[in-house]
């Protein structure tokens, strides 16, 4: 760059007061190269950036500084109009002589002496700099979603009313996920299967979702807007084209005393079924398990009586590869058990409550079942060990959560809301019935929340106990809760009926791997990261892969179809364009000199660097070179700091850049 | 670190042991070349003059009788595999006679995706040490003439390698120079420590014989070669040589495995090996990394943990 | 029991005996988040007027003195199950033992005098004889006590079943031990430890 | 806030190295804010810390820095994930070569700034030019500039002009140019 | 070291209970490791571990004198092997405290004037029936299996708490002392109590906190069907024996406790509740019997409350 225009604002008075901005302008006028130089009171003004394009103009300028405000103020709007002079954008930065001199400076000639320091580094910076051309990148306007939960089943529905094609993929045969297995959702106690089933069987008939349940995420490769994914097709043992979901496997099916999981162990289904009747697909699998067919090869009942001949015991799992440009992570969470953990687990049961050997200390979950129209009690509250009717329930919150002791710390969330509801479901059920909750705060923070929990407490007649329980025992056919209330400061005894456990939240079962096969980042429980806690607290810091619901954390329905609309919203954002720009702010490898140590590789937080063979005409591999993909990299340049021979290199901050200004200082 | 219950104390290291570590090697040597494992193999030949020997390239039976294993065996032969001789390695699988901290490198070199363990044949040696420099080269490793490096070697034992050479045996009371020194360096006041290295690398003449013998140096372009921007002053003058030791130990930390190469081929006799130690002391202090035997996935300036000492950091 | 208004402000605030506590404990007392589970499973948390989890919380509010001046502290079992259930990991075991010691040091005006008077003879019988001599111990306690009727009965019960010595002697090294209680009071002087 | 005018004898040349999304933006907030600091600070915009090479701190003290400034986001805060964490590891190691060999690391702070943290930029800028104002000059690199190589040059007693004043070597010098 | 090829042998540390109120544990203890053909060797010139007391009011004393048995255990070979829970607990604290905190392992070593015995294993004598012997090794050498007897294992608060320091079994759900009862040929009932404390050295200073601790446990174990009680602690011991009659006494009238309450009622038809008496065995006293020692070895006569009686009932003596 040999003419270089430099531009020194006023900035009313907020500069020239403490800095002699003339003297600015007439002492960058002497850098060599500068070409032009000159002051002006506003130059983010209209007049002032005319100012600044005609002097391209007319002085035939290659590059321009403006030494003004902070570039996070204003750079924008300068690249804009050197850009319209017909420079190329990069070739225009800032020299901050406004925060970083005049406003923290008082003494008029120190001042002016920095302003020109910063405008002299800054010359070479722009002196040193190159013409950059935005990144592009194709996007292929198709969806994955990750989980058929109803963060999966919004996010979905949402890409695919806007066009866009979804590819859902749900590891259970059924999508609905826990949402399904609610009796009735806070704070308006809506029967959660009324709001949920429509949902799912818009889902499966929709034109624009591909479902594909009983399926997992086997490999997933590429980058933004251009992933490919392996879906691995696990054996159904029942062909889905061909069944017709009329159900006479299941009737007559010889073994089924199975405890059923959707019911959390408390009913039972046969070995060929379909999780629960409103289950979407309608399409049963044989649980291999416990199959007799599976297992001894006699039997075959099922086959034989299935009319459309769906039922195929030779079944293998299959594999499809997907081209999808965006990928929504919805993997929702599990709950927490006392039982007694493995060795070495970070994770502790509760000795203290019988390690879950007590058949009528249950989870939150399966009160739900109980309470359920649907559930294995038929929506009467009987409890597991001898289906009697309780009459003292007591409900203990934060079990698990919160307790670091057990190796969980963050609060669930969830539990002080459901809880509240519980005691009102139980009330409702059981009018001569007492229930009990101990707590230790009662978090309700949410539109009607606090009122729901008070409305508990004031006309369902929940007895709120603040405080914790030490022990619990079985004695006869009680339970004796040991607790205490600290706001009386004595300790509490109930001999209770049922014990329901508001256990914590945690992360599915292998959420680490899938995040692994992701690319993803995780927190030390397994939540998955988002970019931003504040600003994007939907993206992942990989770039289109996008987070729905508990998987990231702890949250109740309306955050989760929330944060899954929002997720939607960026995927039809990415998918707005045919190719995605990006600030040319990237890294670039000198292949000519790399010798592929791959340390670049190594401290890439983004994954953006690759293996590439460099092959001579035969053919023959010649070496291994780091490459770089624009379409991931983001720019931080850590790369370029450990390569020890500078073979890559970030445009934007070039060593040749950065060194010049070391030079001028 | 090896259990000190196996090893073997003595006060010299006769001929014989050496003796038997090169039958060993030749036999190996020879029947890796025969059934054509690999296509040749970097060991040590006797050299010109008595009592030396130099790195070679063996590709024939007869030539594999002729390696040897002596204290003479100074160099450290996996930069052959990178620089020198970087070609074989294109025509199959390659066999090296390899001490513990030739080991080092090489376990760095795969580290660092320069070598694929499968495409080498390691001839470990249990290595009791080897002569200094300007020692008296009896045949016999003694106190006296063992090189300085060797005085605090932990890795006389070759694990990681395809087979493996002699008894582990170690001279006794060996006095720490290295160690002793660095310490003597830490105790001096600032601006004397200044001087300490100031003194030595302003009688450097930018030779690049450190950076020639490093295994690790395997940059086609060395950034202290560049000129734009010219990040290290080329020509031998103080402000440039300084820069360019420091760099050379900042690119090494974490890297390095202690071979001392560096130190043994400067001609103006600067002790590079302090500076190489005084990082993996520091990374072995902050992040207990230790350059080891075997490739590991990250060296420890390319992996961070959350919570890294930041006790520095206002 | 009075319910005295509680003034809190920097002064009153005695947070340096908190410090003790915690360096003593080796617990912090600002963990605790008051969930009371201590108290629930604390088996002499009927005996204390102040349940163990206000004993931190009061700690908390810089209120040791009103710790001392109670009897909680001496009624603590040392059982430990309020430091093995604790979901913050607050060792309120040691947390107890430390505030024994710092209300023992300032022969603090504690309403409970049984058991620290037990304690003392205890610790006395082992200066004096190295090992605990069970019908000693409970002839002094009963004489400074003042309760010589207290387990009458029981006595010449168990001296009859051999399980109290009428004679016994001083342990052959017995000059070890002065000398432990005599280093632990001069390093106590010299500051050396707590 | 007045900060006082006084005129100093020495005025330390003090660079710092920040990152754009944390430091950079602090520094910009300690502007709108107007608070006052010492003028002897030159910015140089980073992306990232983790982007900042040991020979850009070394540059700077050839070049004539008495002190240098490295700031970036705290840990866990970094825009682009990570980058601090290896700077974090990168700089413990610089630090400790620059130790041995005797530059004296009063000269150079490390710091974490967040873009709310203006009153923590002046800080750290005001406590690191004071410092290195009571330090004085380093003289370490830029005497090294300007030495030579051979022994009878290093050496304090010998002046360069006394050893160029026969009028070959002064040809022979000027001739290099 | 392989069982059966070197003779297990253990340096010995009883305690001063074990040498007044519970001789019986001593001497039974004793018998049974002869008849185990295992070695002990008590630790000559032991000083009292400091018990309650001494941590309660003074860590720094506590910790010192346990460090002084220590080093007094460390001239005699073999793992320390404890009977007296309370023991046990201060030893085993002591070690883990002084192994984490290093300033206070230095101020220990000021006070005994000499290095701490950190290393030395301290191993409950559960343990090492169970683990050390070994349970298969046991059953075998019964001679006389405890058929029928149904034995409430108490575990009281010193062998488990806190699960960092003894290392002897899960805090909240131990099974060690059940396992062992098991292989003695006893039936270990399933009880609500076995881990709640009973009072402890309460005895001495407020004797009522015991009566009413120990009271609950016994109702517990009565409840549970329980013939007897079997403790590994001198203390826990005395509370439940000697004082089981004042108990009696203090709470037997009907309807006094949460228990008569509650199921006496209804359980025992209407009738008084539940007032057996329950002869409380020291885990040592039990697995003698079972090993064939003979009775009158084993301190039986030394407790108050009688078990013969139901060691007669049950075909035992």
């Amino acid at each position: 760059m040999s003419r270089i225009g430099v531009f020194v604002c006023h900035c009313g008075e907020n500069i020239s007061r403490t800095v002699d901005v003339e003297q600015v302008a007439k002492a960058a006028g002497e850098i060599p190269g500068v070409a032009y130089s000159c002051d002006y009171k506003y130059m983010c003004s209209d007049p002032g950036q005319t100012l600044l394009k005609k002097a391209v103009a007319e002085h035939k300028l290659d590059g321009v500084l403006v030494a003004a405000c902070s570039p996070r103020m204003h750079e924008k709007t300068f690249r804009k109009a050197a850009e319209a002079a017909g420079l190329n954008p990069y070739l225009c930065e800032m020299a901050n002589i406004r925060e970083h001199c005049s406003w923290v400076h008082e003494d008029r000639d120190m001042a002016t002496a920095k302003a020109k320091d910063i405008v002299k580094l800054m010359v070479e910076r722009v002196r040193k700099g190159k013409s950059l051309a935005p990144i592009t990148v194709p996007v292929t306007k198709r969806a994955l979603v990750i989980g058929g939960g109803i963060a999966g089943i919004q996010a979905a529905l949402d890409v695919a009313d806007a066009g866009h094609h979804v590819i859902m993929v749900e590891r259970d045969p059924s999508i609905g996920g826990h949402m399904a297995q609610l009796s009735e959702t806070f704070p308006t106690l809506d029967c959660s299967q009324c709001i949920m089933t429509p949902k799912m069987v818009d889902v499966a008939n929709h034109p624009n979702i591909t479902l594909y349940t009983y399926s997992e995420i086997e490999k997933v490769e590429g980058y933004i807007g251009n992933f490919q994914v392996t879906v691995k097709h696990k054996a159904r043992s029942v062909d889905e084209s061909k069944c017709t979901g009329c159900g006479v496997c299941m009737t007559k099916c010889p073994k089924k005393k199975i405890p059923n999981e959707f019911d959390q162990g408390h009913g039972m289904r046969p070995a060929i079924y379909v999780p629960f009747p409103q289950a979407v697909p309608n399409t049963p699998v044989i649980d291999r398990e416990n199959c007799t067919m599976f297992q001894s090869g006699k039997c075959g009942v099922c086959a034989k009586v299935c009319g459309p001949g769906a039922v195929d015991y030779e079944q293998k799992d299959t594999f499809t590869v997907e081209d999808v440009g965006a990928i929504v992570v919805a993997t929702g969470f599990k709950l927490y058990t006392i039982d007694r953990k493995p060795e070495g687990s970070p994770i502790q049961g509760y000795g203290e409550f019988g390690y879950g050997t007590i058949p009528d200390i249950i989870d939150g979950m399966t009160f739900e079942r109980l309470a359920s129209a649907s559930g294995p009690t038929g929506g009467k509250i009987l409890r597991p060990s001898d289906g009697k009717e309780p009459k003292q329930v007591v409900f203990i919150q934060c079990v698990g959560s919160r307790a670091r002791e057990k190796g969980i710390s963050y609060c669930s969330k969830v539990c002080c809301m459901y809880t509240a509801k519980h005691t009102m479901l139980y009330h409702h059920k059981v009018h001569d019935g007492q229930a009990y909750v101990f707590f230790m705060d009662a978090r309700t923070p949410g539109k009607g929340y606090d009122e729901f929990w008070r409305r508990a407490v004031e006309e369902e007649e929940a007895v709120y106990i603040r405080g914790m329980v030490s022990r619990m025992y079985q004695r006869g056919d009680k339970i004796v809760v040991m607790g205490s209330d600290i706001q009386v400061g004595t300790q509490v005894e109930i001999e209770a009926d049922l014990v329901v456990l508001a256990t914590a939240v945690q992360p599915q079962d292998g959420a680490d791997l899938l995040a692994q096969k992701l690319g993803i980042s995780y927190d030390k429980y397994n939540f998955y990261s988002e970019a931003h806690a504040k600003l994007k607290p939907v993206e992942c810091a990989t770039a289109g892969i996008y987070l729905a619901g508990a998987c990231q954390g702890p949250k109740d329905i309306p955050d989760t179809v929330s944060q899954a609309s929002a997720a939607a919203a960026k995927v039809m954002t990415l998918f707005a364009k045919d190719k995605l720009e990006r600030d040319p702010v990237v890294a670039k490898v000198n292949e000519k000199y790399c010798v592929g140590c791959f340390a670049c590789k190594k401290v890439c937080a983004y994954g953006a660097i690759e293996e590439k063979e460099i092959r001579d005409r035969q053919g023959n591999l010649v070496k291994k070179v780091a490459y770089v993909n624009p379409g991931v990299c983001g720019g931080c340049g850590t790369c370029q700091a450990t390569c020890p021979s500078k073979s890559i290199e970030l445009d934007g901050y070039t060593d040749e850049q950065i060194m010049a200004m070391i030079e001028a200082l | 670190m090896n259990a000190k219950a196996n090893k073997n104390q003595v006060t010299s290291i006769e001929p014989a042991y050496y003796q038997a570590i090169t039958e060993a090697i030749r036999k190996e040597a020879v029947q890796i070349l025969k059934d054509e494992t690999v296509v040749g193999v970097v060991g040590y030949l006797p050299g010109r003059r008595k009592g030396t020997a130099s790195p070679a390239l063996v590709t024939t039976v007869e030539e594999a009788e002729k390696l040897i294993f002596s204290p003479a065996c100074v160099n450290n032969l996996s930069v052959y595999l990178t620089k020198a001789k970087k070609g074989v390695l294109k025509q199959g699988k390659v066999g090296i006679v390899a001490k513990g901290c030739d080991m080092r490198a090489l376990a760095g070199l795969m580290t660092e995706s320069q070598l694929q363990r499968e495409d080498l044949f390691i001839i470990g040696v249990v290595c009791p040490g080897v002569y200094g420099f300007g020692v008296e080269r009896t045949g016999t490793l003694t106190e006296a003439n063992i090189a300085r490096k060797c005085r605090e070697c932990t890795v006389h034992m070759p694990e990681g390698s395809d087979v493996a050479a002699g008894t582990h045996t170690e001279l006794a009371d060996l006095t720490p120079e290295e160690a002793e020194e660095m310490a003597r360096i830490e105790a001096m006041p600032q601006a004397e420590r200044w001087a300490f290295w100031k003194e030595h690398f302003s009688r450097c003449i930018r030779c690049m014989a450190c950076r020639q013998v490093c295994p690790f140096c395997y940059c086609e372009q060395c950034l202290c070669d560049k000129n734009r921007p010219q990040a290290v002053e080329s020509s031998p003058r103080p402000a440039g040589n300084m820069a360019w030791h420091l760099v050379r130990a900042m690119h090494l930390a974490g890297r390095c495995g202690g071979c001392a190469e560096c130190e043994r081929v400067c001609p103006m006799d600067i002790p590079l090996n302090l500076l190489n130690r005084r990082m993996a002391q520091e990374l072995k202090e902050l992040y207990d990394f230790e350059a080891g035997l075997t490739p590991v996935e990250k060296g420890p300036l390319n992996e961070y943990k959350e919570n890294d000492d930041q006790s520095f950091i206002k | 029991m009075k319910n005295k208004l509680m003034h809190l402000s920097n002064e009153t605030m005695n947070i340096g005996f908190v410090k003790k506590v915690e360096a003593l404990s080796g617990s912090s007392v600002r963990r605790c988040f008051q969930c009371g589970k201590c108290s629930a499973g604390c088996p002499m948390s009927t005996f204390m007027e102040h349940p163990p989890n206000r004993v931190v919380r009061l700690l908390q509010l810089g209120q040791g003195q009103r710790i001392l001046a109670g009897r909680s502290i001496w009624y603590c079992a040392s059982c430990e199950t309020c430091t093995t259930r604790c979901p913050n990991k607050v060792d309120l075991a040691a947390i107890m033992d430390a505030l024994r010691k710092l209300s023992w040091d300032a022969d603090g005006p504690s309403k409970e005098s049984y058991v620290q008077l037990a304690n003392r003879l205890f610790i006395e019988n082992i200066r004096t004889y190295g090992r605990q001599y069970e019908l000693r111990l409970g002839a002094a306690f009963n004489m400074k006590s003042g309760q010589f009727l207290k387990d009458l009965m029981l006595g010449p019960k168990l001296i009859s079943k051999g399980k109290l010595k009428m004679f016994h002697s001083k342990n052959k090294n017995i000059a070890e031990i002065e000398g432990i209680f005599k280093r632990i009071e001069e390093m106590r002087k010299k500051g050396e430890a707590l | 806030m007045h900060a006082e005018h006084i005129k100093h004898d020495f005025e330390p040349k003090i660079v710092a190295f920040v990152c754009t999304w944390c430091t950079y933006a602090g520094a910009d907030l300690a502007g709108t804010s107007r608070m006052q600091y010492p003028s002897n600070v030159r910015v140089l915009k980073f992306p990232c810390t983790g982007r900042i090479d040991p020979v850009f701190i070394l540059r700077a003290f050839q070049k004539g820095a008495d002190g240098v400034l490295v700031s970036g986001c705290h840990p866990g805060d970094c825009h682009y994930m990570a980058g601090n964490f290896h700077a974090r590891r990168r700089f413990a190691a610089f630090r400790a070569l620059l130790s041995f060999v005797g530059v004296d690391l009063n000269r150079l702070q490390f710091s974490w700034v967040s873009a709310a943290e203006g009153g923590k930029w002046v800080d750290v800028v005001t406590e690191l030019t004071e410092r290195v104002r009571t330090m004085g000059p380093m003289p370490e690199f830029k005497e090294l500039e300007h030495e030579e190589q051979w022994s009878t040059f290093a050496g304090a007693s010998v002046d360069k002009s006394t050893v160029l004043n026969s009028p070959e070597l002064k040809e022979a010098y000027d001739s290099i140019g | 070291m392989t069982p059966g090829k070197k003779r297990l042998s253990y340096s010995y540390y009883p305690g001063c209970s074990l040498h007044a109120s519970g001789r019986e544990y001593d001497i039974s203890t004793r018998a049974l490791f002869k008849a185990l053909n295992v070695g002990l060797k008590e630790v000559p010139d032991w000083f009292c571990c400091g018990a309650t007391p001494a941590h309660n009011v003074d860590e720094l004393l506590s910790l010192s004198l346990c460090a002084k048995n220590l080093s007094l255990a460390e001239e005699v070979e073999g793992d320390l092997a404890v009977a007296c829970a309370a023991c046990f607990s201060r030893l085993k604290t002591t070690q883990h405290h002084l192994k984490e905190d290093d300033s206070k392992r230095k101020q220990v070593e000021v006070a005994i004037d000499g290095p701490a015995a950190l290393n030395k294993p301290v191993k409950h004598i559960l343990e090492i029936l169970a683990r050390e012997y070994g349970l298969a090794k046991l059953e075998e050498s019964v001679k006389k299996p405890l058929l029928g007897l149904k034995v409430a294992a108490y575990y009281g608060c010193l062998l488990t708490r806190p699960p960092e320091v003894p290392e002897l079994d899960d805090c909240e759900d131990p099974s060690i002392m059940e396992d062992l009862l098991r292989a003695l040929g006893a039936e270990p009932v399933k009880w609500s109590h076995r881990m709640e404390c009973c009072g402890a050295n309460f005895t001495l200073s407020r004797p009522g906190v015991v009566l009413k601790l120990s009271n609950a446990i016994l109702e517990s174990a009565r409840f549970a069907g329980a013939d007897c009680i079997m403790v590994a602690c001198p203390l826990c011991h005395g509370n439940l024996d000697i004082r089981q009659k004042e108990i009696k006494d203090a709470y037997g009238a009907p309807d006094s406790t949460l228990f008569g309450n509650i199921f006496g009622s209804e359980l025992h038809g209407g009738s008084a509740p539940d007032q057996r008496d329950l002869p409380i065995f020291y885990v040592t006293q039990l697995a003698a019997l079972a090993m064939g020692v003979a009775s009158g070895s084993l301190g039986f006569e030394s407790v108050i409350t009688d078990p013969k009686p139901l060691l007669r009932d049950k075909q035992l003596l």
